[in-house]
């Protein structure tokens, strides 16, 4: 990736009841916001499991996001 | 309408006239005449082609005129029936014996001239009213030129403008050049709130869908002009104000102003309007868009013969207050606009309360004549895995950001992948039958569908894959509408790299799908109504008649809630009392709930002082009826005030002109609309001051005639037939005079004199008063909402009102299944709708004791034994008590879920320190390998590039 | 699908195939009720079919 | 809450800066919220630049630092105290953050270390490589059946039982009155044994 405009790459685990709805809801509201985000949608942040995290990690994500 | 086209037992007769109607309620006879299609639906795989060769052309009525089509055609791709039909007026065959082009070409011979119109007779117990609204009379419209200059049109043409299946698929043209408008004019109250063509009535909906069009049409174009002219904006509706400020801050201008009329002017059109302080001034605009109203039904009057119940001053039908769902006539209900002017909400509620009333009447026959879905059963899996990925267009709203094409060949040369492609609406009736047949053509057993959002969508692709013999959970859905084309509208090649990433993901964990059994759990027929006010006596009446008890738990010591005093509250008291299902507990107050949808379990504290003593109570569904309160500001429009026999709120004035006393009515009165609401302090419009405050400002004039009565207003929202009681405290000599937010009233009271200070736009200039007395029309705020929905695990709003599932299709119902709510805890409305809203809850609470079992969702955990060590950490941390101990063959303590209850959060699948537990749906292989998926980005680049 | 010959008063006619009359039907059969739904147009939707976006959620209106 | 503080400590340990993985919550009703969220964190990753190169890591000595915390975070040592800190914290009912990461800093830090130290083991632990039975049961598992045994769901409300500290919490444990659970028993004992034993076999 060149280096002057580096796109870093997002991993979110997003809550099906809170944060996900929360992201349909802007998208209802057309707000716009950057698109580095990648989703997983999991039944709830309790589900989230370190390994996950790591695994996201190693897998090359630059930053990963959980929203509950 | 998908799920009513494939519903086996919903008959839908189309072309279809009532003739008569006889019989008592329970048992009547209806005369029906089915007009030919001229096709036959069974045939008809509505390809098209007969459309093409037919060579007349006739204007299509769909698109409101706006562009052309054959006799023979379909009215929009999606329609249900999805069959083709024969338009007799224009078809050169039916009109003149001649022409019978499309019936060679039709391939599955489907074309049949030889139709005649069939009569039938349906023996039923009860009948819905619902044939909706009319149209406007085109001469009203004249004024504006509407017909003289093709810029002109009405809304429900704009709306075919915005549509992508209308004339200029989806793109906002000038019907004159085809140039794109820059600056579009609304027009609102146009038909309505006009004597000159005795619609009299206010339509309560065209402001909000004049906002909803505005926005959409900003979004086409978003440097697009777009001013709204307006007497007053009435959105009163549940987050309505805050979809009105929304639109000012995207630059959607409002101006109040009385539009005189529209001219062509050139290739453009002059709209001459005055304003308030009497200056007139003219704007050139592009296109013009007319605010049309709803008139009553057409055949209103033929319809009311027929089935022998009354309509109101304006054909519409006639209804009582107190029971809006009921026409004059037994047994015969009305639901939706032909009650009279409403929008889409009030619509759906007002059917799901109709239906109940009709269950309740004819519930002897409950069942019969029912057909049972039957499902094909499950396919054998087999192990090889064979997906198909469909990418959605969604009309514009994916394919315009996303390039659809590309994301589904990407999908293409996925592993695993053996079937793609795009469809322009997949959730639609024929992409369904698509689905299905790819699936059996295909042999496929995953499906991913890359569309909008699994929370809305996904229970009705999961339907459609149980109708073709697939589990249900054999499906993975992409969000790349609501998460992607909308949010990243600039930006379509990120938003279509992120489709593509997405549709990776969800395919690599769809690789590891596997089948999971659906659960049942039997429900405990009883329900619980909490709030012993007008909507909870009206719901839980409405419960005992389909036949199901229930408990009602009122927090004071007394029924009747806010409206005490009315009378219909005392008689719905009395049937409480006499009701023998229903149970009422007074000074009751809920103290935990635990369990889920069937199969709830209470304990509520009853009784005072000595007596006090604790109830558990099982039940399936709850009801929430607990309503809300007066507000009372401290201070309101910026004046702090002190509240006495002088500064009284509107609740308390009516109060006082009820009594006896004869100087009851004061000499002169201001009073202040909008007193601490809309943004002063509560940020909400609370819909029922208005009404309040003119019925009580009729009742003071009509008390003390020469009384002088202002009210001080910032948009009066008498909506529906409230707008004649406006129109008649005008005729009275009640001075309205508005005021906006930036030049607020002063209110002061100095030695017991009270002075009010405005600035009155019509003199232009500053006004003050000492009146008698000030009336505040305050708002309402929720009787503290804020434990129950703890209690209850159920959402509220910012304004701490109850959050629906959703706005127009389940606006009774709570995200939690088996939680309903009703009247003003839902949000403030006036006594008719809290009725009607009351009969939708228990109508909807009652389905589940219908159907008498509950399916539960199969994404619960499950424990693979060998694995487990039987640390117990599992059992300590679930917050829902799901997990137990079990002892397994060789004696040795293992973890086991408890299905019913296991809410499948999945805190313990990733606590377990041996990974034992996986969760349905979301195993630890799913979602690793959805992981990798995320990661794979660079290797498939990179084979790519080299 | 043969239909099964109705029993006389297990029905209900909802008439108008808009917004108010698919919902209602829908309620109607999961009530345990069978309906006839009878609508003038060839197909059912009503006005609401013909709209492009509906507040709030301003997703398809089908 | 644990999780943010274990995911924390290991990538302080790992030398990773801790920055790049954000816990964050955000209602349904919050859209402006959850979006001034995202953009946040992105901008701020955005500044930090790619994984490794602002902490001056090499790629290769990245990819081993970061599968040696994947096999930390996945050794059945590291997870069993973290289950165990997460126990005592619920116990205890206090969620302020700073309590909780003091708790899982003083518990875990050890366990982190090291798994950290000891060689990776290679393969990714999707399912736990060896399937052991329990040879004996080991310290934790018994004093965790000594805790307070609340088995026995009781019908009383939770005020009469004399736990000292009536925190919020231990009234969200209160397991459902008695009536209805055994009920749910019932039902769920016919329902869930034939269909366990299908789904097992059917998933392996």
């Amino acid at each position: 990736m060149s280096k002057e405009e580096y796109n870093p790459k997002v991993l979110g685990f997003l809550c099906n009841w809170c944060c996900y709805a929360a992201a349909d809801a802007a998208g209802v509201s057309r707000y716009q916001y950057p698109p580095n985000l990648r989703t997983i949608r999991v039944m709830c942040t309790g589900r989230v499991d370190p390994s996950f995290v790591l695994r996201g990690f190693v897998e090359g994500a630059d930053g990963i996001f959980t929203g509950g | 309408m998908v799920e009513a086209g494939r519903s086996p037992n919903i008959e839908i007769l189309t072309n279809a006239d009532l003739l008569s109607l006889k019989g008592q309620p329970g048992n009547f006879k209806a005369d029906i005449v089915q007009r030919p299609r001229y096709i036959n639906a069974d045939d008809c795989t509505a390809c098209g082609l007969c459309t093409t060769y037919c060579p007349r052309h006739q204007v299509d009525d769909y698109n409101e005129g706006l562009n052309i089509t054959r006799p023979i055609h379909i009215d929009y791709p999606q329609a249900v029936p999805a069959t083709y039909y024969i338009d007799p007026r224009s078809c050169l065959h039916l009109t003149h014996e001649t022409c019978q082009i499309c019936v060679p070409v039709c391939q599955s011979k489907a074309i049949d001239f030889s139709q005649k119109p069939e009569e039938r007779t349906l023996e039923i117990g009860a009948v819905i009213m619902s044939p909706g609204f009319g149209r406007i009379p085109e001469d009203t419209l004249a004024k504006y030129s509407f017909g003289k200059h093709p810029d002109v049109v009405t809304s429900i043409e704009f709306e075919r403008l915005l549509n992508p299946s209308g004339p200029f698929t989806g793109e906002v043209r000038c019907l004159s050049d085809n140039r794109h408008p820059h600056k579009i004019a609304f027009i609102q109250c146009v038909g309505s709130r006009d004597i000159g063509c005795d619609n009299g009535y206010c339509s309560s909906v065209c402001c909000m869908y004049a906002i909803k069009e505005a926005v959409v049409a900003k979004e086409h174009d978003p440097d697009a002009e777009i001013t709204i002219y307006y007497m007053d904006i009435r959105t009163q509706g549940k987050e309505f104000d805050a979809a009105q400020k929304r639109a000012e801050d995207k630059g959607i201008k409002f101006v109040r102003a009385k539009v005189a009329d529209v001219m062509p002017w050139g290739d453009h059109l002059r709209l001459t309007y005055s304003t308030l302080d009497g200056t007139h001034s003219f704007k050139a605009y592009d296109m013009v868009v007319l605010s049309v109203g709803l008139e009553s039904p057409p055949d209103a009057q033929k319809l009311a013969d027929m089935a022998g119940f009354k309509l109101n001053k304006y054909d519409f039908c006639n209804t009582d207050t107190f029971a809006p769902l009921a026409t004059s006539k037994e047994g015969i209900y009305v639901a939706g606009a032909f009650n009279g002017p409403m929008d889409i909400p009030e619509s759906v509620t007002q059917s799901s309360g109709a239906a109940g009333i009709a269950s309740g009447l004819i519930k002897k026959q409950r069942g019969r004549g029912i057909i049972h879905k039957s499902y094909p059963d499950e396919k054998e899996m087999g192990d090889e895995v064979r997906i198909g990925v469909f990418v959605c267009h969604c009309g514009i709203n994916i394919g315009s950001v996303v390039d659809v094409p590309d994301v589904s060949n990407y999908a293409g040369d996925m592993e695993g992948v053996v079937y793609y492609t795009e469809s322009l609406y997949s959730c639609s009736q024929d992409a369904q039958e698509v689905l299905k047949e790819k699936i059996k053509e295909h042999d496929l057993n995953r499906v991913v569908i890359a569309a909008c959002s699994p929370r809305t969508h996904e229970p009705l692709f999961q339907e459609t894959l149980k109708d073709a013999g697939l589990n249900r959970s054999l499906f993975e859905m992409v969000n790349i509408r609501d998460q992607c084309s909308w949010v990243h509208a600039n930006e379509p090649g990120a938003a279509t790299d992120k489709s593509k990433d997405l549709v990776r993901m969800a395919v690599a964990k769809a690789r590891h799908i596997q089948p999971l059994p659906e659960q049942t759990v039997p429900v405990n027929k009883i329900g619980l109504v909490i709030g012993g006010g007008i909507g909870g006596m009206t719901a839980a009446l409405n419960l005992a008649d389909q036949g199901f008890s229930c408990s009602l738990i009122e927090k004071q010591d007394t029924l009747g809630g806010n409206f005490k005093k009315l009378s219909h509250t005392q008689k719905l008291i009395d049937q409480v009392k006499k009701n023998k299902l229903v149970s009422v507990y007074t000074n009751a107050e809920l103290q935990q709930t635990s369990g889920f949808v069937g199969n709830f379990s209470s304990i509520i504290t009853t009784g005072k002082g000595a007596k006090a003593k604790e109830v558990t109570l099982d039940h399936g569904i709850i009801i929430i009826a607990t309503g809300a309160r007066e507000h009372r500001p401290e201070t309101a429009l910026g004046n702090s005030i002190k509240y006495s026999k002088k500064i009284v709120t509107q609740s308390e004035l009516a109060e006082q002109l009820e009594g006896k006393g004869k100087k009851r009515a004061p000499d002169s009165i201001v009073m202040v609309q909008c007193a601490g609401s809309r943004g002063d302090d509560l940020n909400y419009c609370s819909k029922t001051c208005c009404i309040t405050a003119v019925q009580n400002a009729l009742r003071v004039k009509e008390i003390n005639p020469d009384s002088q009565v202002i009210m001080l207003y910032r948009d009066i929202r008498t909506y529906g037939y409230a707008e004649d009681l406006y129109q008649d405290a005008r005729q009275k000599g009640v001075l309205f005079i508005p005021y906006e937010m930036d030049n607020k009233p002063a209110i002061a009271e100095k030695g017991g004199k009270l002075s009010v200070s405005f600035f009155d736009p019509i003199l232009q200039d500053d006004v003050s008063m000492n009146p008698q007395m000030v009336a505040l029309s305050v708002g309402m705020v929720p009787e503290e909402t804020d434990t129950l929905s703890k209690l209850l695990k159920v959402p509220v709003t910012a304004d701490k009102f109850f959050l629906e599932a959703h706005v127009k299709l389940r606006p009774v119902e709570l995200p939690v299944d088996g939680v309903y709510v009703c009247g003003l805890a839902h949000s403030p409305k006036p006594i008719n709708e809290i009725i009607a809203q009351a009969q939708a809850a228990s109508a909807k609470a009652a389905m589940p004791l219908v159907k008498g079992y509950v399916t539960v969702d199969p994404i619960v955990s499950n424990i693979d034994k060998e694995i487990c060590i039987g640390c117990k950490l599992c059992t300590s941390l679930c917050p829902y008590q799901a997990i137990q101990m079990v002892k397994d063959e060789n004696n040795r303590p293992k973890a086991e879920t408890i299905v019913a209850s296991c809410k499948a959060c999945g805190i313990c699948a990733s606590h377990c320190p041996t990974f034992a537990i996986s969760m349905g749906g979301f195993t630890n292989e799913q979602l690793n390998s959805q992981i990798e998926a995320f990661g794979k980005e660079i290797l498939v680049k990179e084979t790519e590039a080299a | 699908m043969a239909k099964a010959k109705k029993s006389r008063e297990g029905a209900v006619m909802v008439l108008g195939g808009g917004i108010a009359g698919v919902q209602a039907a829908l309620d109607l059969t999961d009530l345990g009720y069978y309906v006839y739904l009878v609508e003038k147009s060839p197909a059912i939707g009503g006005v609401m079919a013909q709209l492009d976006k509906t507040f709030p959620t301003n997703d398809c209106s089908l | 809450m644990g999780m943010n503080a274990l995911i924390f400590n290991v990538l302080k340990e790992l030398g990773i800066n801790p920055d790049r993985f954000s816990l964050q919550w955000a209602s349904a009703a919050e859209a402006p919220r959850f979006v001034k969220l995202i953009t946040e964190f992105t901008d701020k990753i955005k500044k930090l630049g790619p994984l490794g190169e602002s902490e001056g890591i090499g790629p290769d000595e990245l990819q081993a630092k970061l599968k040696k915390g994947l096999a930390a975070v996945s050794s059945r040592k590291v997870r069993m105290v973290y289950g165990n800190t997460t126990k005592t914290i619920r116990k205890e009912g206090i969620f302020t953050p700073e309590y909780i990461s003091s708790v899982i800093e003083e518990k875990l830090k050890k366990a982190i270390v090291g798994a950290l130290s000891a060689e990776v083991e290679e393969g990714k632990p999707a399912a736990p490589e060896k399937k052991r039975a329990p040879a004996k049961q080991d310290a934790e598992t018994k004093e965790a059946q000594k805790a307070p045994a609340k088995a026995k769901p009781a019908a009383k409300k939770p005020a009469e039982k004399a736990s000292k500290k009536a925190k919020p919490a231990a009234k969200k444990k209160t397991p459902a009155p008695l009536k209805a659970s055994a009920a749910k028993k019932k039902v769920v004992a016919n329902k869930t044994p034939a269909k366990k034993k299908t789904a097992a076999k059917k998933k392996n």
